[in-house]
Parts: C-alpha cells; sequence; structure tokens
C-alpha cells in the first residue's frame, strides 16, 4: 500500500510558534504566489509552502524556502494578514536549527559567528574603510553615530558608498561620531536567513555596545540595518531613533545644508527601490528628491515602482546564494532599464547596489552606471567630490 | 509566587452605546478581564460625579466613565455634559490624590465590542499595575484617642 | 426645671473666633440672649477652668453652641465634656458643622502640615527642626500640648449632635432664627439643620438665563460683573445653586461669588460633586478640546468645590503618608 | 404596596449552556438567597421561555414578591418580555430588575470561578437596585399614520408600494432627480437574466403615480427630531430650475442644451447636458439644471434651453426649499457605494485604461448606455478576452473585510453576456465560489458549460509589461491557479474588477441624523442580526437594503418589504408607549437656578414663574437623567435611576462587607 502523507499539527504548532502563529488565518487565494516576484523568472508558489506548513505535510522545507528574498510585496497584498514573511523565517529557523540548512549560508553564518560579519572580513579591520576619512570617533556629545553596515565597510564596492556617505555628513556639518568598530552585523540576514539564535547573540551584543557608549541615535547606509534597528532591535531592549542616508540627505538639501549644484553627466537615472526601504519603511519620496535636486538629472520609473518594485533578489540572505543568470531579478530589471534608455541605476541599499553590479557583468554592459544615491549627490556638491 | 493584584473596576456607562458594545462583545463571544462591572444608566449625562466619588470610596480601584461617541448621544448630547464633567473631575481627583490612571473617559459605542474589550483590558492590567486604592483604609481617622 | 432660666454653653475648638463675634454681632438682640439665657460657659467673654466644667451634673446644661472644627486632643476631650453635660449640642457654623476652612488641612495629615509649619514656610526658623511634642519632660516635671490629629472632624464626627447651624460664620439672622427656635421651644426633629431647605439661588437678587451658560471661568479679580446678573453665567464659580440658603445671598450681593459656607442641600451627597457637576454641564463647550481647555481656567477645583466640607465630604481627605 | 418591606425574587437563567457552562447557576441562587430582602431565589434552564415566565408568574404570588430579578441575558434583549411577565402577575413591570450574567459575563469570560464571583456580584447590584424601585406609570401617545421612505433605489420603492397599498400615506424621499437607485444601472439581474429596467421602471412609474406616495425627488433629509410615531423631518428640496407643475417633460431644452457634463450616472463614460434626466426613463421625468454646468449661472448668458421651452417652464431664481413633515416612522433605505478602484492599485484602474469595474461594465453592456450595448474596448475593438476578477476589496483585511455577496453571481452575469455578445474567451479568477441563492448554483453550472474559463486563485496584479511575444499589447493577470499549484499569466484585453461594495460616503452623517448604529464594516446595524433584522437602535427607525450590508436585488426587495411590514404595525397599532421614566423635579429642593434649562436635550425643563422652580414636560422628556445629575440643589429625580438607586448598586458592588 502507498504512503499517504498525514498532517503533523506538532510540526505546524512548531511554526507558529517560533513566529509563524499568523499561518493559520491563509486562505488558500494565491495571492501571494501571484504577488511574488520570483515568478516573472521561475516558479515559486508561496502559498504552497504555507499550506502545507499549516498541516505539517511535508514538503515545507523545501528547496524553495531558500529562495524568498523577504521583499514582502506579499505581505502588503495578503487579504487576510498573513505574515508570510514571518512564517518563511520561522520554517528557516526550525530548518537551521535541525542543521539541514543550504551550505553557503552556512558558511555565511559562520563568518558572521567568528567574525561579526558575512564577508569574512576581519573583525578588528571594521573601520579599515573609513580610516583615510578621519572620522571623528563617537562620543557623548555626537548627535549621531555613524552605523556602517558590514557590506558597505568590506565589499570594495560598496565601500564607495560609505566613503561618500562619510564626506557629505561632514560637508554638511552633521555632528556624527563613528563608532569603534566593535559593532557586529546588525543581524537582518542572519535572522531572516534562519539563524535567530545568532541573530539574538548579535542583537545583544550591539545593543550592550551602543547602550554603554550612551548612543541614542544612529546614522545607517543599508534600509536592513534601517528595518533591524527600528523594527526589531526594541523587542529586545534596544530603542534607537533610526535615519537612512537617503532621508537625512534629503532633510539636508532641504534645509540647504548640502547644495548639489554640479550639472549631472550620468544620462537618464531609474531609481529602483529599495524593498526594506520603501515597502518595509515607506521611505519612497526622500531618494527621489535628492535625484530631482540633482541639476540635468532626468529620473525615471519602473513601470512597477514604489510599493509596486520588483525586488532585486538580494534580501534573506539571497546575497550569499547562487542563483542562474536568466533567473535573477536584477538582470530582468537591468534589462527593462536599459529598454527604457535609462544610463545610471540608482538605489540605496548595499545589497542592490551589489546585486545590481553582478547583473551589470552578466549582461556585460560596461558603459552602464549602478550608483547608490549617496554617491550621485557626493559627486554633485562641490565640496564633496574630489577636484 | 504571590497572589496577583486583581483589581476591581466600575464601569459606569449609558445604555445605547457603551453597554451595547459590552453586550456586542458579549455576543461575538470575545474575552476580556472578569475586573469589570457594569452600571447601567440611560446616558452617560446621568452619571453624576458622586457616583465616581462612591465608587472609589468604597473600593473600587478604578472607574471608567463611558458613553457615545460625542457625536453621536442618542439623546443628541448628553454625552456632551459627560465630556464637560469630567477633565475637572478628573483634576479634582488627582487633587484628592488618586491616580489619574484610576479613572478613565472613554466613547465606545455599540458596534465597538472590540473596543471595549480593548478598554476593559488595558484599564485592568493599568489599575492592577497602580495597585489597590483602598481608599478607606488609607485615608481612615488615625491617631484619635 | 420650670422657672429657672435654660442654661446655655458656647465653645470654641479648631475656629478663628468668627463664629464668636457673629453672635455678638446680634448687638442689642444678645440682650435678649442673656435674659432668656443663664450663659455658663463663653471662653471668649468669660474665664473658666476645666474642673468647673467637670463639676457639672450631666445634663446641666440644656444648649451647648460648639463652634470650630475637632483636630486636637484637647478640642475632642472638651466635646465628649460637653456633649456629656448637654442635653442639647449644637455644632454651630461651617466648622463644626462641616469642618469648615480648617478642614483643608485634610489634604495634609500631621507630618507635612508640621515640615510645612515648623520646617520650610518662608517665616520659619526653626534650625534644631523642634517639631511641637505631646509631652515633654523639664526639670519641674512633664509638660504636655495637645495631641494634634492627623485628620480634621466636623463635630459630629466625633459626637452625637443634635443641630446644625451653618455658616461662616452663621449670620446673625441665622444665629437669631436657631436661638429663637431653642426659646420657643420650636426644634426640627434632632439631626436637622435649623434653616432653609432651599439653595442659595432662591435668595439671590441677581437675573438667571433661561438656558444659562458658561463662556469661560474668571477668577474674581480677573473680571468686573455686571451687578444684576447671575454671577455663575459671568464665569464666578458662584456655588450658589449648590448650598443651602439661609444666609440672604450675602456674597451675591456684594459681588462675589457664593463659596458654599452653608454646606450642601439636604439631600446631596457631596456638595463638590453638586457643584462642579453643575457648573461644568453648562460649560459651552461641544468638542473635547474646548472642554478640556475651558475646564483649565477652573482654578484649583478641590478647593473651590470644598472651602468649607472637606471633612464631611465623599473622599473626606487625601490619603495620608505611610508612617515612618 | 409599601417601599420599605421589599421582598425580592431573583430568578437565575441557565440559557441552556450558555450562562450554565461557564457560571454555575446554583451558587448564584443560594448566594441570593443570602442577599438582602431576597425571600426567593431560583434557577431555570431557559427563563424567557413560556414555562420560565409563568415560572416568575406563579413565584410573584406564592412569595407575594413585589420586586422582581432575572439573572439572564442583556436587558437590552429581554427587559421586555419580563416587564410583561411582571406585570402578568399584577406588578407594576418597573418593579422588574435585570441581571446580565450572559452578555456580561458567561460569554466573555472563561475562568469558571471568576465568571461565577461577577454574576453573583451582578445579581447582588440587581438586588441592591431594585429595593429602592418604584412602580411607573406607562403612557401612550398617537402615532402620526405616515411613513417616510429615505432611498428611492429598488428596497425604498418595494417598502414604499407595500405601504402604500396598504392605505397609509408614504413620503419617498430621493437624492437624485430620478427614482430607480443602482438598479437602474443595471442592465441584466441574474440568474433569471430579466432586462433590469424592465422589471424596475413600471415599478418606479407605479409609485409616482399612486395616490398614497409623495414623491420628493432631488432632496435629502436636513434634520429628523422626534421620536417613535411623532418625528419631525425637514427636507431639502433642491432647486431644478424648472417648474415641475409647468414642465411637460418633452426634452427638449436638453437636445437644445450646449454645455455638457460628465455622466455619474454612466459612471463617468460618457457627458450628459447641464440641463439633463439622470437617464432616459427617469421618474419623475421632469429634467433638472445642473446649476455647476450651466453657463448661465456662471456667466449670465446663454439661456438656450429657456428659448425653445414653450410651456415656460424655467425659473431661474429658484431656490432650495425646506418643507417639513410629520411622520410616524422612517424607513432609511440609503443604498450602498462601491470601494474606489484605484485603492487595491495592484490591478492598475485608472492606469490602464481597459480595467474597468462592474458597474462600468453594466453601462457598457446596457443598450442605452455609452456605447449602445456594445461590447468593446477602449480602443472599441472587441475583446478576444476578458477577465473578471473577484474579491477586489472584499474579503481583504486591507480594505473590506466583508464579502460582498453579489460579486461571485454578477461575475456570472457577465461571463455569460460577454459569451452571448462576443467570442471572447472568459477567464474568473476567484476564490471561493459563493453561488448560495435560489438558482444561482444551477447558473455557476450554466456557465461551465458555456466553457468560462474559472481560475481559482485571487489575481496578484495586473500589468501591460509584457515578457513574451504573446503579452504584447496586453493586459497580463499574474496570479497561481491553486489548484494546480502553478503560477500564471494570462494575457486579456479587458479587465473587469468585482469591486467592494461598501457604505454610502456620508454613512456616518445619516447614521447620526436617524440614530442608527453602525456595524464595523460601515454599514447600518440592525438592532438583532437575526430576530430583528430591520429593526434599529432607534424606535421607529428602520432599515431596508444594502444600506445595512451587501446583497442582492431579491434579498433587498424582500428587506424592503419587511421593512414596510414592521413600520405598519406600527402605524396600524396607532399608539406607541413612551418613556415612563422621565425625570421629576421635587418642589421643596428646587431653588429655580435653571442650570437644567440648557442641558436637557429636548427642552423638556420649564421654569414656572409662579413658584419660581423648574418644571419638566414628561411628554417630552426622553429620561435621559442629565438633568439629574447636573442639578447641584439634587432637587431632580431621574425615575428608575435614580440616586438612591444608582448608589445602592455601587455600595453592593465595592463597598466592604459590614
Amino acid at each position: 500500500m502507498r504512503d499517504f502523507p498525514s498532517p503533523l499539527i506538532e510540526v505546524s504548532e512548531m511554526i507558529a510558534d517560533s513566529g509563524g502563529s499568523s499561518l493559520d488565518l491563509c486562505y488558500q487565494c494565491g495571492t501571494c504566489s501571484g504577488t511574488c516576484p520570483w515568478n516573472l523568472v521561475r516558479d515559486f508558489r508561496v502559498r504552497n509552502i504555507i499550506s502545507l506548513a499549516q498541516l505539517g505535510l511535508e514538503g515545507y522545507e523545501g528547496e524553495d524556502l531558500w529562495l524568498c528574498a523577504t521583499c514582502n510585496a506579499c505581505v502588503d497584498r495578503c487579504p487576510r494578514g498573513v505574515e508570510i514573511v514571518d512564517v518563511i523565517r520561522s520554517v528557516r529557523t526550525i530548518i537551521t536549527q535541525a542543521g539541514t540548512s543550504p551550505k553557503t549560508l552556512g558558511a555565511v553564518l559562520g563568518s558572521v559567528k567568528a567574525n561579526g560579519n558575512p564577508w569574512s572580513g576581519d573583525s578588528n579591520a571594521r573601520l579599515a574603510w573609513a580610516e583615510a576619512l578621519q572620522a571623528r570617533p563617537f562620543t557623548e556629545r555626537s548627535e549621531y553615530a555613524f552605523f556602517a553596515c558590514c557590506t558597505q565597510a568590506y565589499d570594495a564596492r560598496n565601500v564607495k558608498v560609505g566613503r561618500a556617505a562619510l564626506k557629505l555628513l561632514k560637508a554638511a556639518g552633521v555632528n556624527f561620531g563613528m563608532l569603534d568598530g566593535a559593532e557586529k552585523c546588525c543581524g537582518d540576514a542572519v535572522r531572516k536567513a534562519g539563524g535567530q539564535e545568532l541573530f539574538d547573540e548579535l542583537s545583544d551584543s550591539n545593543i550592550e555596545m551602543l547602550d554603554a557608549k550612551g548612543v541614542k541615535k544612529m546614522i545607517v547606509g543599508s534600509p536592513h540595518c534601517l528595518n533591524t534597528f527600528a523594527k526589531e532591535y526594541p523587542d529586545k531592549g534596544g530603542r534607537y531613533e533610526v535615519v537612512h542616508m537617503a532621508s537625512l540627505l534629503a532633510e539636508l538639501i532641504k534645509s540647504r545644508k548640502l547644495r548639489p549644484t554640479r550639472t549631472f553627466d550620468g544620462g537618464k537615472v531609474v531609481y529602483h527601490d529599495p524593498c526594506y526601504l520603501g515597502r518595509q519603511n515607506q521611505v519612497y519620496d526622500a531618494p527621489r528628491e535628492l535625484l530631482k535636486a540633482v541639476p540635468g538629472l532626468e529620473l525615471l520609473e519602473f513601470a512597477r515602482n514604489r510599493q509596486d518594485s520588483v525586488c532585486c533578489g538580494g534580501g534573506g540572505g539571497r546575497l550569499w546564494m547562487e542563483t542562474p543568470i536568466e533567473e535573477r531579478l536584477a538582470v530582468l530589471k537591468l534589462k527593462e532599464a536599459v529598454k527604457m534608455g535609462a544610463t545610471t541605476l540608482a538605489t540605496a541599499c548595499p545589497y542592490c547596489v551589489s546585486m545590481f553590479e553582478d547583473a551589470k557583468t552578466a549582461l556585460d554592459l560596461d558603459s552602464f552606471r549602478v550608483a547608490d544615491v549617496t554617491e550621485i549627490i557626493a559627486d554633485a556638491v562641490e565640496e564633496v567630490r574630489p577636484s | 509566587m504571590a497572589e496577583q493584584f486583581e483589581p476591581k473596576i466600575a464601569v459606569l456607562c449609558c445604555n445605547w452605546c457603551t453597554y451595547a458594545g459590552a453586550d456586542l462583545a458579549g455576543t461575538s463571544r470575545m474575552k476580556y478581564a472578569p475586573n469589570v462591572r457594569l452600571i447601567r444608566t440611560m446616558c452617560s449625562g446621568r452619571i453624576d460625579p458622586s457616583f465616581v466619588m462612591t465608587a472609589l470610596k468604597d473600593g473600587a480601584d478604578g472607574v471608567l466613565i463611558a458613553g457615545c461617541h460625542p457625536a453621536d448621544c442618542h439623546y443628541i448630547n448628553g454625552n456632551h455634559k459627560t465630556m464637560r464633567r469630567f477633565p475637572v473631575l478628573h483634576t479634582m481627583l488627582a487633587q484628592f490624590g488618586i491616580e489619574r490612571d484610576r479613572v478613565r473617559l472613554e466613547w465606545i459605542s455599540a458596534s465597538e465590542g472590540d473596543r471595549f474589550v480593548e478598554v476593559a483590558n488595558e484599564m485592568t492590567e493599568t489599575v492592577r499595575k497602580l495597585g489597590p486604592l483602598d481608599w478607606k483604609s488609607r485615608t481612615a481617622a488615625g491617631n484619635v484617642a | 426645671m420650670s422657672g429657672k432660666k435654660p442654661q446655655l454653653a458656647l465653645y470654641w475648638a479648631a475656629s478663628c473666633g468668627g463664629c464668636d463675634v457673629a453672635t455678638l454681632d446680634v448687638n442689642e438682640k444678645i440682650l435678649d440672649v442673656a435674659a432668656a439665657f443663664d450663659i455658663r460657659l463663653w471662653p471668649i467673654a468669660m474665664d473658666f477652668k476645666y474642673k468647673d466644667i467637670e463639676l457639672w451634673a450631666d445634663n446641666e446644661i440644656d444648649v451647648c453652641l460648639f463652634n470650630g472644627a475637632v483636630r486636637n486632643s484637647e478640642q475632642l476631650h472638651l466635646a465628649k465634656l460637653l456633649r456629656r453635660k448637654s442635653k442639647v449640642m449644637v455644632a454651630f457654623g461651617a466648622c463644626a458643622s462641616f469642618g469648615g476652612i480648617p478642614g483643608l488641612a485634610n489634604l495634609h495629615d500631621r507630618k507635612t502640615i508640621f515640615e510645612a509649619v515648623y520646617g520650610y514656610t518662608v517665616s520659619t526658623h526653626n534650625p534644631d527642626k523642634v517639631y511641637p511634642a505631646p509631652k515633654l519632660k523639664v526639670s519641674e516635671g512633664e509638660l504636655t500640648l495637645p495631641d494634634f490629629f492627623d485628620d480634621v472632624f466636623a463635630l459630629h464626627q466625633v459626637i452625637p449632635v443634635e443641630y446644625f447651624v451653618p455658616g461662616c460664620p452663621p449670620t446673625p439672622e441665622t444665629i437669631m432664627t436657631a436661638v429663637g427656635a431653642i426659646i420657643e421651644g420650636k426644634l426640627p426633629p434632632a439631626g436637622s439643620t435649623i434653616g432653609i431647605n432651599r439653595a442659595l439661588c432662591d435668595e439671590c437678587k441677581r437675573t438667571k438665563s433661561d438656558k444659562p451658560k458658561i463662556e469661560r471661568f474668571y477668577r474674581p479679580q480677573e473680571i468686573l460683573t455686571d451687578p444684576d446678573k447671575c454671577l455663575l453665567e459671568q464665569g464666578l464659580t458662584c456655588q450658589g445653586s449648590a448650598t443651602r440658603g439661609g444666609c440672604g445671598a450675602l456674597c451675591p450681593s456684594v459681588n462675589m461669588p457664593c463659596r458654599g459656607c452653608y454646606g450642601p442641600m439636604p439631600s446631596s451627597s457631596d456638595a463638590g460633586a453638586d457643584a462642579l457637576s453643575a457648573m461644568a454641564s453648562i460649560v459651552d463647550a461641544s468638542d473635547e478640546k474646548t472642554a478640556d481647555e475651558k475646564m483649565a481656567r477652573l482654578v484649583d477645583p478641590l478647593g473651590t468645590f470644598y472651602r468649607f466640607t472637606l471633612p464631611v465630604s465623599l473622599l473626606v481627605r487625601s490619603p495620608k503618608q505611610p508612617q515612618s | 404596596m409599601k417601599n420599605d418591606d421589599p421582598r425580592i425574587g431573583v430568578f437565575v437563567c441557565h440559557c441552556g449552556t450558555n450562562i450554565a457552562g461557564i457560571v454555575n447557576v446554583d451558587s448564584v441562587a443560594a448566594a441570593a438567597r443570602t442577599m438582602p430582602f431576597v425571600v426567593h431565589a431560583e434557577e431555570y434552564k431557559f427563563m424567557c421561555s413560556d414555562p420560565g415566565q409563568a415560572l416568575v408568574r406563579d413565584a410573584i404570588l406564592k412569595h407575594r414578591l413585589n420586586r422582581v430579578i432575572v439573572a439572564a441575558c442583556s436587558p437590552r434583549m429581554h427587559e421586555p418580555t419580563f416587564r410583561k411577565a411582571t406585570a402578568l402577575a399584577g406588578l407594576n413591570p418597573y418593579l422588574f430588575e435585570m441581571a446580565n450574567i450572559r452578555e456580561h459575563c458567561s460569554w466573555v469570560h472563561t475562568d469558571k470561578v471568576a465568571a461565577t464571583e461577577k454574576a453573583i456580584d451582578l445579581v447582588k447590584s440587581a438586588v441592591a437596585k431594585a429595593r429602592y424601585l418604584e412602580p411607573l406609570e406607562s403612557r401612550y401617545v398617537n402615532v402620526e399614520p405616515k411613513v417616510l421612505i429615505v432611498g428611492g433605489g429598488v428596497a425604498g420603492i418595494q417598502a414604499a408600494l407595500d405601504i402604500a397599498n396598504g392605505g397609509t400615506k408614504v413620503v419617498l424621499v430621493e437624492r437624485q432627480q430620478s427614482i430607480g437607485g443602482r438598479m437602474a444601472q443595471l442592465d441584466k439581474t441574474f440568474p433569471t437574466l430579466d432586462c433590469s429596467a424592465c422589471i424596475l421602471t413600471p415599478k418606479m412609474v407605479q409609485a409616482a403615480q399612486h395616490p398614497n406616495i409623495e414623491l420628493m425627488t432631488y432632496s435629502e433629509i436636513e434634520e429628523v427630531k422626534g421620536y417613535v410615531g411623532n418625528f419631525t423631518v425637514r427636507i431639502r428640496r433642491k432647486a431644478t430650475f424648472i417648474d415641475p407643475k409647468v414642465c411637460t417633460a418633452c426634452g427638449v431644452c436638453i437636445d437644445k442644451c450646449p454645455w455638457k457634463a460628465t455622466s455619474s450616472f454612466e459612471e463617468g463614460l460618457s457627458k450628459r447636458k447641464a440641463v439633463y434626466r439622470l437617464f432616459p426613463q427617469a421618474v419623475p421625468g421632469i429634467p433638472v439644471v445642473d446649476k455647476d454646468a450651466c453657463k448661465y449661472f456662471e456667466n449670465g448668458k446663454c439661456k438656450a434651453c429657456e428659448k425653445f421651452c414653450e410651456p415656460h417652464a424655467f425659473r431661474w431664481d429658484d431656490q432650495d426649499k425646506i418643507v417639513e413633515e410629520k411622520v410616524g416612522a422612517i424607513i432609511v433605505a440609503t443604498g450602498y457605494d462601491l470601494i474606489d478602484p484605484k485603492l487595491p492599485s495592484q490591478y492598475g484602474y485608472g492606469k490602464l485604461k481597459n480595467v474597468i469595474t462592474g458597474i462600468e461594465f453594466e453601462r457598457i453592456n446596457n443598450a442605452t448606455g455609452p456605447t449602445a450595448g456594445k461590447i468593446v474596448t477602449k480602443e472599441g475593438k472587441e475583446p478576444e478576452s476578458v477577465a473578471i476578477l473577484h474579491c477586489i476589496g472584499s474579503r481583504d483585511r486591507n480594505h473590506c473585510e466583508y464579502c460582498s455577496r453579489v460579486c461571485c453571481m454578477y461575475a456570472l452575469k457577465f461571463a455569460h453576456l460577454i459569451k452571448e455578445k462576443t467570442k471572447a474567451t472568459v477567464y474568473n479568477f476567484y476564490i471561493d465560489m459563493r453561488c448560495f441563492g435560489k438558482g444561482y448554483e444551477e447558473f455557476y453550472h450554466r456557465l461551465l458549460e458555456e466553457g468560462v474559463k474559472f481560475i481559482r486563485g485571487k489575481a496578484a496584479y495586473v500589468t501591460d509589461q509584457a515578457l513574451t511575444d504573446a503579452e504584447q499589447g496586453k493586459l497580463i493577470i499574474s496570479a497561481e491557479a491553486t489548484t494546480l499549484g502553478k503560477t500564471l499569466r494570462v494575457p486579456v484585453d479587458m479587465v473587469i474588477l468585482a469591486n467592494a461594495m461598501t457604505p454610502q460616503k456620508d454613512a456616518a452623517d445619516v447614521a447620526r441624523k436617524f440614530g442608527i448604529g453602525r456595524s464595523p464594516d460601515g454599514f447600518f446595524l440592525e438592532k438583532h442580526p437575526k430576530l430583528e433584522p430591520v429593526s434599529t437602535a432607534t424606535d421607529g427607525v428602520y432599515l431596508a437594503g444594502t444600506c445595512q450590508g451587501p446583497k442582492d436585488i431579491p434579498d433587498t426587495v424582500a428587506q424592503g418589504a419587511a421593512a414596510a411590514s414592521v413600520a405598519m404595525s406600527l402605524i396600524q397599532r396607532g399608539t406607541v408607549e413612551v418613556e415612563a421614566a422621565t425625570a421629576g423635579v421635587i418642589d421643596d429642593l428646587c431653588s429655580g437656578c435653571k442650570i437644567c434649562q440648557d442641558v436637557c436635550p429636548y427642552s423638556a425643563i420649564g421654569y414656572e414663574v409662579d413658584k419660581r422652580i423648574a418644571e419638566i414636560n414628561a411628554s417630552l422628556c426622553k429620561g435621559c437623567g442629565t438633568c439629574a445629575a447636573t442639578c447641584p440643589s439634587s432637587a431632580i429625580v431621574a425615575k428608575h435611576f435614580n440616586d438612591q438607586q444608582i448608589l445602592a448598586q455601587i455600595h453592593a458592588l465595592y463597598a466592604q462587607e459590614g
């Protein structure tokens, strides 16, 4: 006789208990699957995972589970209020605890555990990227602490974004200071990739360090840091006012502390909304205002933008996982950008920058530029741009 | 573990909105803290400040005054009087030394069963944190021969 | 006791002396009083010793007019003593009837009052922090002072009282009504207030609108009032509508709002709550923000509404400090 | 009977297991026996049943009870029942008091001990109050034999006809210039496919010509005063600038008018004139001048219409008029609105021009509509494929949590009509097919036979961004076919959104005017969801149709008829009992301060000049008790809720024992 699958309610309860309790609200309409951007390039049935998880049936833990880039598009649209990303995270946590998560992710989590960053970077050299800029250390008289994302601290491409940020902050006279390098990864990708325990360690360590220094306000360059500090650290007792570079720059330009006066020479620019900045934190206007403030810059929009924006595919640990070129969302989007006549893609997230730089290489688009809005502003401000 | 303090909450409310809202919470089988007891008047405008004071004096740890939303009174504007009396009553009770959170004014309509539940629970928790009011023994005449 | 003049005692406890002055204020009618009564005790006018009183027979006094609240052990002792010696005990004036102005001390207790009076008030110089002590040993022996209570009491809260004559002070008319009733033996049932049962508005000459509204509250010094219009409608916290009449609306007739010294109406459970409810209900505000703003102008509601009645109010007093 | 020797009987209801399942009713009855003045206490399975009520009557006689307490459900539910039972035993019905141990206790608590304790407390409170209850006299007033119906949609029309045919006068007020409502916009009706106009217009005409119906179109309710049986309603009759007594409705003015405005009846799909009829079969057929669109009102010139008007019906100085009507009952039938289809932004309405709403499709498919009944895209071409997207905004916690009930069926109807008129492939993207009515499931089956494609999965978004050649120039729907577990992209030429039915935009305002509650979904709240579906919190105000919640035409008509019958029964009765628990003045305590006069919402308090005291007009007093709480002299008593009674309740609940 064949082996009939039967529901394992204990499994379902376990998923609910580790943060996926909205699971049971799902009425299987499939909006999530239909919304999920992966389906533009490959089949990914979000609903199926939820359905299997509701009954604790085998299959929920399959390979597809690791696809989700936690872009939150489905959560926004779910008519039932299922926190789908929480369910996915919860399932990933259970699998990770069982030690059967994908190998690449294991290595990344290992690096975070050992070095405090996912890039196998030397934890003692966390501030190396900023040394030349001679930014002041954070003291109790600093208004803000600058919290550099691991990717902006160690990834060669994104280091440039971090440097541009520091130059702009100095030029605008913002009262900020650098942390001393003891900071660790905020833990966003770690948590979303199933490393809940490691996330707890990281957040505890960071909160202890930030509180000891008396940090109240932070500037971050990554929307992932923004989201984690603003929404996840408070549950752990860490309460900080966090501002993303794009929002801060928009303020500085509005208050005329920064004046982008140089004419833009990078052609037409299309802005890509990072999921964690836009959908997750409703910052849509600030980066656009920034770009519009640059003389001569023509701003284009993707057909699906703002809350409907299609993810780059780099969140939730995907940045460190291999995706075939024909299945890369960043590639798809870059093609769209080129088609509409853009020569620059601007964004505001180190993951997006990495994903689009990779896509650019894959598509052999040498003359195309991928830039963080911070870099575009730095180029446009006289005092910052190296002559 | 010490037994947790169960505050006694008096709810002085109108028949048409808040009482009906509590009814709706019932018919919808919502659950809330069993610490509240409703005392019904036809309109929140009927709620004499002395009722609130009597409840506190007698032994209630908190009092909720509740009625229809300001524009929705069954009696056109009876609740406006409640709305006018409350701020000065609240101030006066504070002068007496009664924590502000013990006495609350809320507008809860007949359709807001969920709001009733929320307020009943909030009120119970807030007052639980404040501890017993125990007015009589805290104000009893002490050193009289 | 026929043939003999009724025996009268007057006593003062925690009071300002105003009640006694008011008694003298009846002018030549005091002679009628003197003619009608045999005045046995009156500290403001006559000398006496405790032991004289103690020597009286129980119920030897026909009527005792007791003014002032009770706030220390000496006053309590005299109240009890006079109660024993008197057939009829009258709480005379607002303090004896409701606690009066001294009753506002119920917002504090002995400890905080002493700390203020003997501690930090501007005029105090007391570097050694000497506080009154009921007993003090000196070489001659032990000196005693009356024990100061945490609470201020109305007279009926410590001894049974037959009648109440309200007022701060009772007006001569009120006093003569009371005295007249006693002389003529036309007394109401025990426990009554000798006076009238309607609120002071009934006696007030000022005109009231049909639908009175309060636009905003003023303190008396902030406004020149219309001499003919109801003071409450002009924004003064006149408590005439919640206060027993009998004074002839004395204060409103001289442009001062009634402050409530004749105490609550007979069916009232709380004078302050009554006045508060009435005043707030007619404030011209139809949204919460306006209501909050306008009511915030009513300065010190507790002091306003319980100026004379705190010890007999529903809430009686503020909680005491834990004794350390 | 003397107040000083109360003999109280307490009856504790099990309500099956509704109460007894959580509250230990034996303990409650036992506790009641120990309460002051309680001489009898018992419990019973269903107190509201006939035997339950008989129990009360018998006990009153047997134990010489003079106060009765039933601890059961909400007094808002069964107080009238037990007052009647009390009265049947010869006791004044106001000597009855209820303790709510169901809605306020057993249904909301799970801890049995705490719930039983609370139930005992609630009984204690009722007993304490009962001790001071006083008999009150019931009073009656005559009912004005006329009914106001607000809203001239099919619900209002049905109610008006039913009442008028029964011989009672009706005032039917409609905001638009014609009655007919939403149904007049529809083309066919499901599942029978009758022509909507064909079945509705005869009813409209009947209503207009009925001697008992006074039609007030282009009119709105300004103010409602009064109470059951005696409402006074002020109605604003908006200026039409045409004298209806003179106009022959020939329509020449419409032809001659050179100015145009967007037609709301056509859902903005076409234009109409500045002087216009709402639609060709409008009732009444007399046009109105749209002041905003008419150039004469802008620059004082034109009047082209008037030049051709033979009967000289134009009245340029026409003003809004306020008329007053006295009615005994009111039926509110103000209908529904639709959710702004732009709110669920993922479907591209407003950006993608061939994404249309259901009601727009109704007009497109209608022979009198903007395309004369041709189903075409915005480019004027017959679509090769059409997708109908169900549940747009409905069943969605981001928008409207409820099911709109009619969309599945009209989606089927649309599919049929498209199949009938075009060769298009029709897709239905649905979550669940809800075909609950008579003949509905059969209609669904018919559509399956007609080859309509049903995809079980909610459309996630609509885009015009093609990924393949086949998608070029099409609208693409992304959805998961959940039965297959496959995500699809379906290219079509036209997308019809079945967008949610919502309350009217001014529902809050209307609710306030008539004293109606609203449920969390925003629709008007019926008194009881099952047993009093057309009554409201305000006696004498009834509901009909979709203002109470989404419903189809059969249900709407049925509710219109139901509201008519309830209103009629009130009118036929001729009198209504009015509040007995009014306020009263204790003359000896009143000092005539007049403060109470200001706080009375009904101006029921006057001033007796001779006695210089307040005086309450009992027929105006509604018993809110605000004056009693306000009176600084404690000279006003709120009967049935007097100080003594309420303070006794507070003492019973909170004062320490002894």
